[in-house]
């Protein structure tokens, strides 16, 4: 195809960053209608549940509501240690996640692996999918979930989600493919 | 104390402490034996076996500078001072040897408290450098102090501060603040190396280590005074601010810098080595070896073929493998004699058995030898030798053993066409002749004749596996691997099985095991031999006694 | 409390007796790897014992063991010396810990195994608790459990080769069971992550 | 696929006697409607009514659960053999984890163990040891809470999950001040505590007892009597005094099937011995029963923290002896001595004398003990780790016999299987 896509020209930069008013405003209201899927599986779902709780209230920020079923949710959190039995299960689980979809890693477990560095715990869940944003501590505190979800936004209303950046890079790859022609 | 109480009915009753008036030595003390008594247990020990020495035996721990096994005794860091009954004074009891009937305590309070006294005296100037200095973790000093004093300080003057970084010599540098003047390594360069480059200076609690005004500390086993140095005084400019030290894992192998083969630790960290260190083996190389040897772990991470290699392009093992098929199926099926089989001193028997084990099902009677060329400055009478080759007596055993004359490389037939060496070592062989020939190398680096290879296979290296090596006396040492070959590296005798198997020959070995049997039953003098458990790496900070 | 549970171990059952002893206050016995099954069942049964309620099956591995420090003249327990190839030594121990909710005491039955041949006989048809304790020991140790009722691993999937607790497992020795060539790329982490 | 049917002498098909089921002859009308053969259901492992993630393969008979095979190990972190490669201190953070909801009792586990080990049992100041109960206590009761607050959430009652979590924060916010982390403390240390208890922690704590008292009467008036709760609760999953004995269950469990055992009570330990409290016991044994017990333990750790703030006296918090007990800070970048010490006890560890013991606490869920091999080093040899979860997680395929798969979630909730101990 001959489509160099990682290059730091401006004008690809550029491309990369167009957006057009539909995409922007659509963005814009997947930005607050998280649907999560709270995929819990350690200690850092203490956490969850206080950042869900009554202080730290995630519902401010429109992601309130759980959706246990992948299919109706689009941003996937994962929460606590991911070792290599669960790998398949998560692996099916974002599969069957709707597009657009994001993902956040919350906790070291979930990032990297943490202090668990050994023969069953996953050294971070990247190793089986992608992952937007990393939340580190071991657990977060519920302040650092909340701005994890924030960034998030921004990503989401700038485009920048790696499904959103996948669907762009098919559409660049179309668009260029039609140039050369 | 601990409240362990047993009550098997073999052993005796449990007692908290021994009994006051232990039973009196028999008195029939055995040839060129003494018997005595130490803290109420009664032992026999060799005559001239110092106290301290006997006391260990015994799982008593006397704290000790000066003292060294492999070094003349001095007796100046009083350190392990003890009482002796019917001698008015304490003695340092690593040089009262032991007597017939001698009856000695180390815990009693006077011995105790001389003990502490001597060690707070030698905590008096000692910088608090610990969280920087490199012997942190395996200090002599450390745990001298926790295991024997563990005390709070009592001090409240200022310091003597002397040079903190004195460049001793090509090889080590010296903290004088850190010394505690044991004269150690005096006495090791005396000792291993022949030669007097460290002494003294000055007086009471400014004297130092030094060397003679202008001259160096640079004889060829200088780095193991860094390893008697029981502080952090002396630094290997090779290893210092590394890595450290309680955080290395040590495996036990042989050193492959020659054909010495001095018994080592590899300390390795993150799949890599960070320094080697001698192990004791009185036959072998005491408790020393040299410096070149110990900067042979370099090797290991410059210039390693680290995946197969085809045509001058990256392949798999698979593809690999057939292009040697290729090559070879012709040459076996007509003309065996332009094929040459390369073994190697510098590679392990097991490798080396391998391949010849392979060449004689081939029915290839060109065996060669590839060596290192001697180095004749080397040998000095002591460890270091001339021939750098860590396993040319196994390598020349083994195809003697299998009927196979192996000719030095020099006198490679004008016949062959098609080449399989193991290593990367053919010397004396012009590049012309190289460009001629059809090399198929099982190596571990990329140099050399491996950079013209029509197939290279990489092989891992001596660090990363299970293998024996043959010395110069005889000696089959074993090593054990200490972390993962890098990327697709496998070990030299699996290449050969792979290699056997594409070329319809049987050569069934699934472990390094399965070789060294096969060998030893073909190899006569080895009959006896057996292989014994791989050694798991062992955590330095979990290590116990160590410093 | 722990002396007369041992006293009567030893009236009942000398002859199924490697060694009996105490540390840090609990009561240790080594028992006769044929003879493990019978004590057991006399120990629940026997109402001066009484022990009914289960607490543990775990297993050591010996491999390593090379205590230091061990305070001079004290055996720390039978097996207290290095454990090498040659010694013959058994390199397993299976520990069970009973306790009794009558008579609130406690006792610790070993028995040793040897390498090649790591098996034991089953408690589980005595403490049913013990089902799925030795189904961990066998996933951790490989000891089998003879007569066990549903022996496979626990807590590790059926695709794991080996047994992590032994000595000669490395730590970080990983068996993923989704292969991570696989990955669609992680356009984030091309990009070099980034915040904003 | 269809059971096969191969009658027998007695005429009755295998499955019959296999399942003692009714065969399909037998069935009424309505019966014959539903499929005759049995299903396999696929629950967990990330299921939202787990607690933790546990696979559970139901056999259902319609709705009616007739086979359940339990799979844990889903959150096997490998406890042990992390312990085995860090020093005695260095576990600490590792038993945090190991029951996440009340890290606290873990460590004084742990603590306990080692202390066994080297002799200092008894050695531990008075301070100390009340610091460690009002800890203990105060992570039984975030314990509790969460197990009681996500139950009921998972019934229906979202209100009561709001009400109990807001307890739970502030205990939370408390033994944020007392250790300096919300949720992994790694506050116990080997021969104490360790630091002190912070500035006005008496009254803070006074303060969210009272509040706590109060939340508890609003959780007890939504659920005691709530119907759809009690329903829900009473007569599932019950199980008899025997069982809960031979199964080795310990606990809220075990005390709800009538077995008076809580270690506190029968093998003191700590202070436990200096305060009053009461041990509640269950009749039923079902899940109802196991909901009151945990709501009089509650009760009763509010009266034990009550006391122990009365009567916990002033002195140092870490035994004094160098073995264990870091020198000052001061003292450590001033003085060679000190910076030893303080060097060897963080890079080699404790070092434990060579020998075995097994020590066990009271934990949340019921007797957490802890097996130790050392090796006069100073990391374990061994380290094993008696999970109440993981005994009690292996009875859950008797007690959801039976019952509709509905009824499963209450059971998981009730028997508070945490992952992080269950599968250590």
């Amino acid at each position: 195809m001959g489509v160099e896509l990682t290059t730091t020209r401006l004008e690809d930069a550029a491309k990369w960053a167009k957006q057009s008013t539909l995409e922007r405003a659509s963005n814009w209201g997947r930005k607050f209608s998280l649907f999560t899927y709270p995929f819990v599986t350690a200690c850092c779902g203490m956490e969850f549940m206080s950042v869900a709780g009554p202080k730290y209230d995630i519902a401010r920020f429109g992601a309130e509501f759980p959706r246990f079923s992948p299919r109706q949710s689009d941003l996937l959190m994962i929460v606590g240690t991911i070792t290599e039995k669960q790998g398949p299960a998560l692996k099916r689980v974002f599969d069957q996640m709707a597009e657009p979809k994001w993902v956040i890693a919350f906790g070291v477990c979930a990032s990297t692996g943490g202090f668990y560095q050994n023969y069953h715990a996953m050294p971070g869940a990247d190793q089986v999918i992608p992952v937007d944003v990393y939340i580190p501590g071991c657990p977060p505190r519920p302040e650092q979930v909340l701005d994890a979800l924030i960034m998030l936004m921004d990503r989401i209303q700038s485009g920048r989600g790696h499904s959103q950046l996948r669907t762009k890079r098919e559409e660049l790859i179309a668009e260029a493919a039609q140039n050369n022609e | 104390m601990t409240d362990v109480v047993k009550t098997s009915p073999q052993q005796p009753a449990p007692g908290a402490a021994p009994p006051a008036t232990p039973p009196p030595p028999a008195s029939t003390t055995p040839e060129g034996m003494v018997a005595l008594i130490i803290d109420g247990m009664a032992l026999t020990v060799k005559k001239g076996t110092n106290v301290l020495e006997a006391a260990r035996t015994l799982g008593l721990d006397i704290s000790a500078f000066c003292y060294h096994p492999g070094l003349p005794i001095v007796a100046q860091c009083r350190q392990c001072l003890v009482s002796v009954e019917k001698n008015p004074k304490l003695q340092p009891s690593c040089q009262q040897l032991c007597g017939e009937g001698m009856v000695v305590h180390t815990t009693d309070p006077q011995s105790t408290l001389a003990r502490k006294q001597q060690l707070e005296f030698t905590l008096l100037n000692h910088p608090i450098d610990c969280p920087i200095c490199d012997k942190a973790g395996e200090c002599t000093l450390q745990r001298m102090y926790f295991d024997h004093d563990n005390a709070d300080s009592r001090v409240d003057v200022p310091k003597v501060h002397k040079a903190k970084v004195v460049d001793l010599g090509p090889t080590i540098v010296l903290d004088q603040e850190r010394c505690i003047l044991c004269s150690r390594c005096i006495r090791t360069c005396d000792q291993v190396a022949g030669v007097h480059q460290l002494e003294f200076a000055h007086r009471g609690d400014h004297e130092i280590l030094t060397t003679a005004p202008g001259a160096q500390l640079d004889n060829p086993y200088s780095l193991n005074t860094v390893d008697v140095c029981p502080v952090g005084a002396l630094t290997s400019k090779d290893f210092r601010f590394t890595m450290r030290a309680w955080e290395l894992e040590a495996t036990p192998s042989v050193c492959n810098g020659c054909a010495t083969g001095c018994n080592i630790e590899i300390h390795h960290k993150n799949g890599r080595a960070w320094r080697l260190v001698p192990r004791h083996n009185p036959d072998v190389n005491d408790y020393w070896m040299c410096d070149e040897g110990r900067l042979t772990y370099h090797p290991l991470r410059e210039h390693r073929l680290v995946g197969a290699i085809v045509d001058g392009l990256p392949a798999g093992w698979d593809r690999a493998i057939r292009a040697a098929a290729d090559r070879l199926t012709p040459a076996l099926a007509s003309a065996r004699g332009s094929i040459g089989v390369v073994l190697s001193a510098q590679y392990s028997n097991e490798d080396n058995f391998a391949l010849a084990k392979l060449a004689k099902a081939w029915g290839v009677t060109n065996v060669y030898l590839a060596a290192k060329p001697d180095v004749p400055s080397r040998a000095d009478g002591k460890l270091r030798v001339a021939d750098v080759n860590p396993n040319r007596a196994g390598a020349q055993l083994i195809a003697e053993s299998l009927g196979l004359a192996a000719k030095p490389t020099v006198e490679l037939s004008a016949d062959v066409r098609v080449l399989v060496m193991l290593g990367s070592e053919l010397p004396e062989i012009d590049d012309a002749k190289l460009r001629e020939l059809d090399i198929i190398a099982i190596s571990t680096h990329e140099h050399g004749p491996v950079a013209n290879a029509k197939v290279a296979l990489p092989a891992s290296a001596w660090a990363e596996v299970s293998a024996t090596v043959t010395n110069n006396k005889g000696h089959v040492q074993r090593m054990h691997p200490a972390f993962p070959a890098p990327g697709q590296a496998l070990a030299g005798w699996e290449a050969v099985v792979r290699l056997a198997q594409a070329t319809a020959a049987k050569l069934g070995y699934a472990h390094a095991r399965e070789v060294f049997k096969d060998m030893t039953s073909a190899v006569p003098a080895w009959s006896k031999l057996t292989w014994a458990r791989e050694a798991r790496p062992l955590a330095l900070r979990f290590a116990g006694s160590r410093g | 409390m722990s002396a007369k549970v041992l006293d009567a171990l030893k009236a009942a059952h000398a002859g199924a007796i490697e060694s009996l002893e105490t540390q840090h206050g609990d009561a240790i016995a080594w028992i006769k790897r044929d003879q493990l099954l019978a004590v057991a069942t006399w120990l629940r049964n026997d109402p001066a014992m009484a022990f009914d309620a289960p607490v543990f099956v775990t297993c050591i591995d010996r491999l390593d063991w090379k205590p230091v420090d061990v305070p001079v003249g004290v055996p720390v327990y039978p097996h207290s010396a290095p454990w090498t190839d040659e010694s013959g030594k058994p390199r397993f121990e299976v520990v069970y810990q009973l306790r009794s909710t009558t008579h609130r005491h406690r006792l610790r039955l070993k028995c040793a195994v040897p390498e090649h041949d790591a098996r034991v006989p089953s408690l589980s048809s005595l403490w049913p608790a013990f089902n799925w304790q030795e189904r961990e020991t066998f996933d951790m140790y490989g000891i089998k459990f003879d007569e066990h009722p549903d022996l496979r691993r626990i807590f590790l999937y059926e695709e794991f080769v080996g047994y992590p607790l032994r000595k000669d497992y490395p730590k970080e020795k990983r068996q993923p069971l989704v292969r991570r060539d696989d990955l669609p790329i992680n356009p984030i982490k091309a990009e070099g992550g980034g915040h904003r | 696929m269809a059971a096969p049917s191969i009658p027998d002498a007695s005429g009755r098909s295998l499955k019959q006697l296999v399942l003692g089921r009714k065969d399909v002859q037998d069935l009424s009308d309505t019966e014959q409607e539903l499929a005759p053969d049995l299903m396999t259901v696929n629950m967990g492992p990330s299921h939202p009514a787990m607690h933790g993630t546990v696979r559970i393969v139901l056999t259902v008979d319609g709705e009616r659960v007739v086979a359940g095979d339990v799979q844990p190990g889903y959150l096997h972190r490998c406890f042990e053999k992390e312990s085995e490669h860090a020093t005695f201190t260095q576990v600490f953070p590792y038993t945090d984890r190991l029951n996440y909801v009340s890290p606290m009792i873990n460590n004084c586990g742990w603590a306990m163990v080692a202390e066994k080990l080297m002799g200092l049992t008894n050695e531990i100041p008075k301070r100390a040891e009340y610091i460690r109960v009002i800890v203990s206590e105060m992570s039984r009761m975030t314990d509790h809470l969460t197990c009681i607050g996500a139950s009921a959430m998972e019934l229906g009652a979202f209100a009561v999950f709001l009400f109990f979590l807001k307890a739970r924060e502030w205990m939370y916010e408390l033994l944020e001040k007392v250790s300096g982390a919300r949720l992994t403390h790694s506050y116990v240390r080997i021969g104490g505590v360790g630091k002190d208890l912070p500035d006005n922690f008496h009254a803070d704590l006074t303060l969210c007892l009272d509040q706590t008292v109060k939340v508890l009467a609003e959780g007890e008036g939504l659920l005691n009597n709530n119907k759809i709760f009690r329903d829900r609760m009473a007569g599932i999953g019950a199980m008899s005094r025997a069982d809960a004995i031979a199964t080795g269950c310990v606990g809220p469990i075990a005390r709800a099937a009538g077995l008076d055992y809580d270690v506190r009570k029968d093998y003191p330990y700590s202070v436990y011995p200096e305060v009053e409290f009461d041990v509640p016991v269950g009749t039923t044994g079902d899940c109802y029963d196991r909901y009151l017990v945990r709501i009089e333990e509650l009760k009763q750790s509010i009266r034990i923290l009550r006391q122990c703030l009365a009567q916990i006296p002033d002195g140092p918090v870490m035994v004094n002896d160098h073995r264990v007990a870091l020198p000052p800070k001061q003292a450590t970048y001033n003085t060679i001595e000190s910076m030893i010490r303080h060097f060897k006890h963080i890079m080699d560890g404790i070092r434990v004398p060579a020998g075995e013991a097994y020590a066990f606490v009271e934990g949340g869920n019921g007797e957490l003990g802890f097996y130790v091999v050392a090796d006069g080093t100073g990391r374990p040899y061994k380290a094993y780790v008696r999970s109440p979860s993981f005994v009690h997680l292996s009875t859950a395929a008797q007690l959801i016999h039976g019952h509709l798969i509905a009824d499963v979630v209450p059971i998981f909730g009730m028997i508070n299987m945490i992952g992080g101990e269950c599968d250590k």
